[in-house]
């Protein structure tokens, strides 16, 4: 199958989405220009700065346009530029998309799409590193989307923007230049679907985004020595495929969360809380969960290697259980 | 509608705005309502002439003091009533409430319980009417103190450079709850505002319905016809308190009783029956029709049932999952 | 002892620490007035309008600057008005305030408190019913503080006051009119310490704010049928007392953890994610969470009845692990 | 100090931030530095003049554009250098990096990677002098870009109606990363902007120290004397992309050349030299310097240790738990 990054996958679903549908636009900062990361590059050329839409630095207005334009007849996709400037326009996101369609009885639809450029990527510091998910799922009325792959990414993307509710697509930042093969026929992957990405038998390792390939790698080393580990990627935290990770873990007994927010109060967490209440008997061994430390993301590479996980952590979290 | 016909429903609608709040004020003083209520009583003639001035293709954006906008953009009144007694067959099936009431089916896209929390929206509003061609227009209430929240910037600066067809209207009462907008704002008139924007900003007397129609009515032809948004300042007096309950211990008698004494109804009756444009009778016959209405919307509410529990969890995503 | 409602004991609070130090001052909405729930009424008359600010609508402002003050030399004890507007100083708290020090390199101390009165009031509905202090756990470098008594408000507040650290410090709507003895002589609690409300041997509940009363009044329903309920309040939520709540469940072996947030996401996924890695062997039955359904705030009273948890959820709870 | 002497300074310190970023630039070409840089060559005027104008007690709020603000107030090059080579003797530790950079103990409470980040904390940080009555003013830096978000609105807002002794200056560089100011705000001039609070908006040519350095000085003097803020807006070019690294394909080759010819390092020593103030080896030889000063900065960052990986769990909180 030909092989795309993540970037040309989400680029590509969205010309077919837009071609598909003129009621799609995309608003955000540095659109037209494709910055920083390219997914939205030559859009503007191919469909029009009416539908690609720059717009000034102005978080809380983009966000808060967007609600309005999606419940007026366009679906729009907006771009968050960095996932930390969410910050910006936490207000719109959280008592105004997640809630106008509940407390207003069902009145309106909320067609819309926001981008989270999220995670590390060496050296960005503080202010441009940040995973947030944990927010919005706690936050009722939101989709929280997470895929790890082109082809997720692309099949994910495309339902989003057909769909007719509020989604936080969120886009590890270092898996945009990552390449894998993306069907060329159109697939549209239901959301709250998970992907096991590695079938075993001995544990279970739950990650997200960029940690499911530190999963696979892990899964990997642990390999040569003999042990089956299995790999689920839920790809979509909210609504979340409990019956995909619960069948698995009923399987192994064993099961290592791994992510890449720090650690408390991290969407982790509710996977544990919800294997210990739900799956108690199943468990085997104490669930173990493998994430950032506590910190702000400091700017120098040693520190910032010390606080991300990897691959090494959960091989060590894997050690533990078995 | 000629002239005449206009000031007829402008003076009814103020009547009808008038008399459904008063009996929420008497409702929730006796404890029939729950939650809480901000009352526009005073305020009535920057809603009906406002929405007078739009067409019912044309969308509003209301805030928490937004009963008034409701009223006058043309929701069911006996659906707001049942709404503000929390019953399932409310506007928003009892989960709203008065702050968060709204009437898509008449472009009402809601009060919000967060100040200042319309103002994008309407942005958004205006630019997907941009985007369909679709020659409407957008109205967004705000008041004096959410003109100093963030959003108010963003907004205006984004529907001006988009040239969106926009009109923003800020109902200036003087107090954002017990603070008073000589206060909390560094310039008196939020009009001034508007050239930060390159927007002439309109001041007109919000105790006026007249005038008020005439401004909005300029702004939304200027909108119609591609030339962007518009910032108008009407100002008002809060005739109650901030909310219904509200001891206003921070305000001094003589300003409420010298704002009560001004009153857009009594203003716009004199005037018409001056003109002779009504009678007594036919004032009367107004006023008893709008009193009829919001007993047989109370008697509506007060025969509605309550929701039943687990419809709390109805309502959340379109899709069920 | 006397008597004196949170409010009041809240209040005490700011004037003896006004008093105390002259670097202490009040800025936020309506303080002046008291509105909404009279903690600072005639404080300004007391202390001067320099020291209690009344501020325009202008959240981002009000708490960016605060910071500003902090890191200058005074100590703002600032007021969100209702918690739920965080959103609209989301930046301030989590990009600002919680990183300066961190990302500064340890250049300037932040003495801030953030009030945040929280949690639902009948009717309150979408916009003013909110429990958000799972996000603010998630953000490294805040403090969380969370009373459910006026004695432990009183003694939190001024230990907060007198901190260095940023706190952000919940206040239950519910609990302002609650009276509850408060000692005369000058007390300090520090952070980070749970505090066990009754003991018992048979089961824990962890509870937080207003379901710490809800939890007493369902341990006194079992007590009457001769179960022993041990509720256990964490207090401050970030740094959490994990040593009080292990303690007590290495007792029980049975823990029911209660919040009024909304289920998925809330802190009480933390807490159960950390007894599930942590206490694992201790644990006799599944860890059971009693929390607010997984919508916004419906204004309808049978409906928001319906959401909000209460004491017969956590009855319900405890009778399914025992 | 004597006007020639301010003059010589001010040449001094464009000099010394220019060659600063013009290593910088060539190191992080190089590969030697981490993260992401965003440099001020061509914009030092500002810099340079704003802090003449200021006290070594003042406070100064940056953006991610900072490295010429925390020369200008006096931060030490060795420490920043070392702070950009993410070493342990940087001045934030290694934790910040160029978008963090602070020097508390200059006054410099720092950069910030949200762009408008710093405005609100200025007004906070003149509220503590006002308070403490210390007779400092706090300058608060900002972009053409910032101007268009919320918190800009907010906080001059919040400082005019406490007549608060903060400086708030919009380097208006005419893009916002690839977005042109002239898109992106609905007026040309941001200084337009203060009337909406009260303030008389100063425009000034910020490619001339001399100019900058005039209009902060008097700002300064107003707001010590409790005249309140001020608004002053420089018009700069800027010379580098947004970033290193940047390919600037949406910005034409014209404007950049064009934009380049105007340098304010030449314009003041063309000045200098012209009215003998200066003669050409005196220019040399602070060239020299500068070049030797940074040969030190790269030197000392080179040879300081980079942070201990565990490092990353210190300076969270003061209180250790
Ligand atoms: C963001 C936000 N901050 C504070 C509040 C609390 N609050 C509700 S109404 C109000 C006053 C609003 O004043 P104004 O905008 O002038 O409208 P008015 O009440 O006068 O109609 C305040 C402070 C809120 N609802 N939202
Ligand atoms: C709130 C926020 N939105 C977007 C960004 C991404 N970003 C970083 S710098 C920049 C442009 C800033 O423009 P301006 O304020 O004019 O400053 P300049 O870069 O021109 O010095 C943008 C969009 C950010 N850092 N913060
Ligand atoms: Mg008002
Ligand atoms: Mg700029």
């Amino acid at each position: 199958m030909r092989k795309l990054t993540m970037a040309e996958a989400l680029r590509e679903a969205l010309i077919e989405e837009m071609t598909r549908d003129p009621r799609v636009i995309l608003i955000g900062e540095d659109l037209r220009a494709g910055v920083p990361f390219g997914v939205t590059k030559g859009l503007a050329e191919q469909f029009g700065e009416d539908r690609v839409l720059d717009t000034p630095i102005s978080e809380a207005a983009i966000i808060g346009a967007s609600l309005g334009a999606a419940i007026t007849g366009l679906r729009p996709v907006a771009d968050m530029h960095f996932a930390d400037f969410v910050t910006c326009a936490m207000d719109e996101v959280v008592n105004q998309i997640a809630k106008v369609r509940y407390m207003f009885g069902g009145q309106v639809d909320v067609p819309l799409v926001l981008r989270m450029p999220t995670g590390s990527v060496k050296g960005a510091a503080a202010h441009h590193s940040q995973s947030l998910e944990a927010w919005f799922t706690h936050t009722p009325g939101l989709r929280v989307v997470f895929p790890s792959t082109p082809a997720d990414a692309k099949g994910l993307l495309k339902t989003c923007i057909r769909g007719l509710d509020p989604v936080l697509f969120f886009e590890h930042k270092r898996l945009y230049k990552m390449a894998g093969e993306v069907p060329e026929e159109e697939t549209l992957i239901p959301l709250g679907t998970a992907d096991v990405k590695r079938g075993g038998s001995d544990v279970t390792v739950v990650a997200t985004g960029w940690m499911v390939h530190q999963a696979l790698e892990a899964a990997d080393r642990l390999g040569q020595e003999g042990l089956q580990v299995e790999v689920v990627d839920p790809r979509c935290l909210a609504p979340f495929d409990k019956a995909t990770v619960f069948e698995s873990v009923r399987k192994t007994n064993r099961v290592v969360i791994a992510e890449e927010a720090a650690k408390t109060g991290a969407f982790g967490a509710q996977i544990a809380a919800w294997l210990a209440e739900e799956l108690f008997d199943h468990l085997d061994a104490p669930i173990q969960r493998v994430a950032a430390k506590d910190v702000p993301m400091p700017f120098s590479p040693p520190m910032e290697e010390f606080v991300l996980p990897d691959a090494e952590d959960i091989v060590a979290a894997v050690r533990r259980i078995l | 509608m000629g002239p005449a016909e206009k000031h007829v429903e402008l003076l009814r609608t103020m009547i009808r705005i008038r008399t459904f709040e008063e009996r929420v004020r008497d409702l929730f003083a006796a404890g029939q309502l729950p939650g809480f209520v901000h009352l526009s009583i005073g305020q009535e003639a920057v809603a009906a002439g406002a929405c007078l001035a739009l067409r019912p293709e044309d969308y509003v954006l209301s805030t928490h003091r937004g009963h008034g906008h409701m009223v006058a953009k043309g929701a069911d009144t006996r659906r707001m009533m049942a709404e503000l007694y929390a019953k399932r067959t409310g506007s928003c099936k009892g989960k709203g409430g008065s702050m968060h009431i709204a009437d898509a089916s008449v472009g009402v896209l809601g009060a919000n319980g967060v100040v200042a929390g319309g103002l994008s929206v309407a942005a958004g509003v205006g630019l997907s009417i941009r985007q369909r061609r679709s020659g409407q227009v957008c109205l967004c209430f705000f008041g004096d103190g959410a003109a100093n929240r963030g959003p108010f910037h963003e907004s205006l600066n984004l529907a001006a450079i988009w040239k969106l067809p926009v009109i923003f209207l800020c109902e200036n009462n003087g107090w954002a709850s017990s603070t008073p907008h000589r206060y909390a704002s560094a310039i008196r008139d939020i009009a001034d505002r508007g050239a930060g924007y390159g927007l002439r900003g309109v001041r007109v007397d919000g105790m006026d319905a007249l005038e008020v129609y005439a401004a909005v009515s300029r702004a939304a032809d200027a909108a119609r016809a591609g030339g962007g948004p518009a910032l108008i300042e009407a100002k008002v007096v809060r005739w109650q308190g901030h909310y219904e309950g509200d001891p206003q211990g921070y305000r001094d008698k003589a300003e409420i009783t010298e704002g009560r004494a001004r009153d857009p109804i009594a203003r716009l009756r004199a005037k018409l029956l001056a003109e002779k444009i009504l009678g007594p009778e036919q004032v009367a016959e107004i006023e008893r029709a709008a009193l009829a209405e919001m007993e047989a919307a109370v008697a509506f509410a007060e025969s509605s049932p309550l929701p039943a529990p687990a419809e709390a969890l109805e309502d959340l995503f379109f899709e069920r999952r």
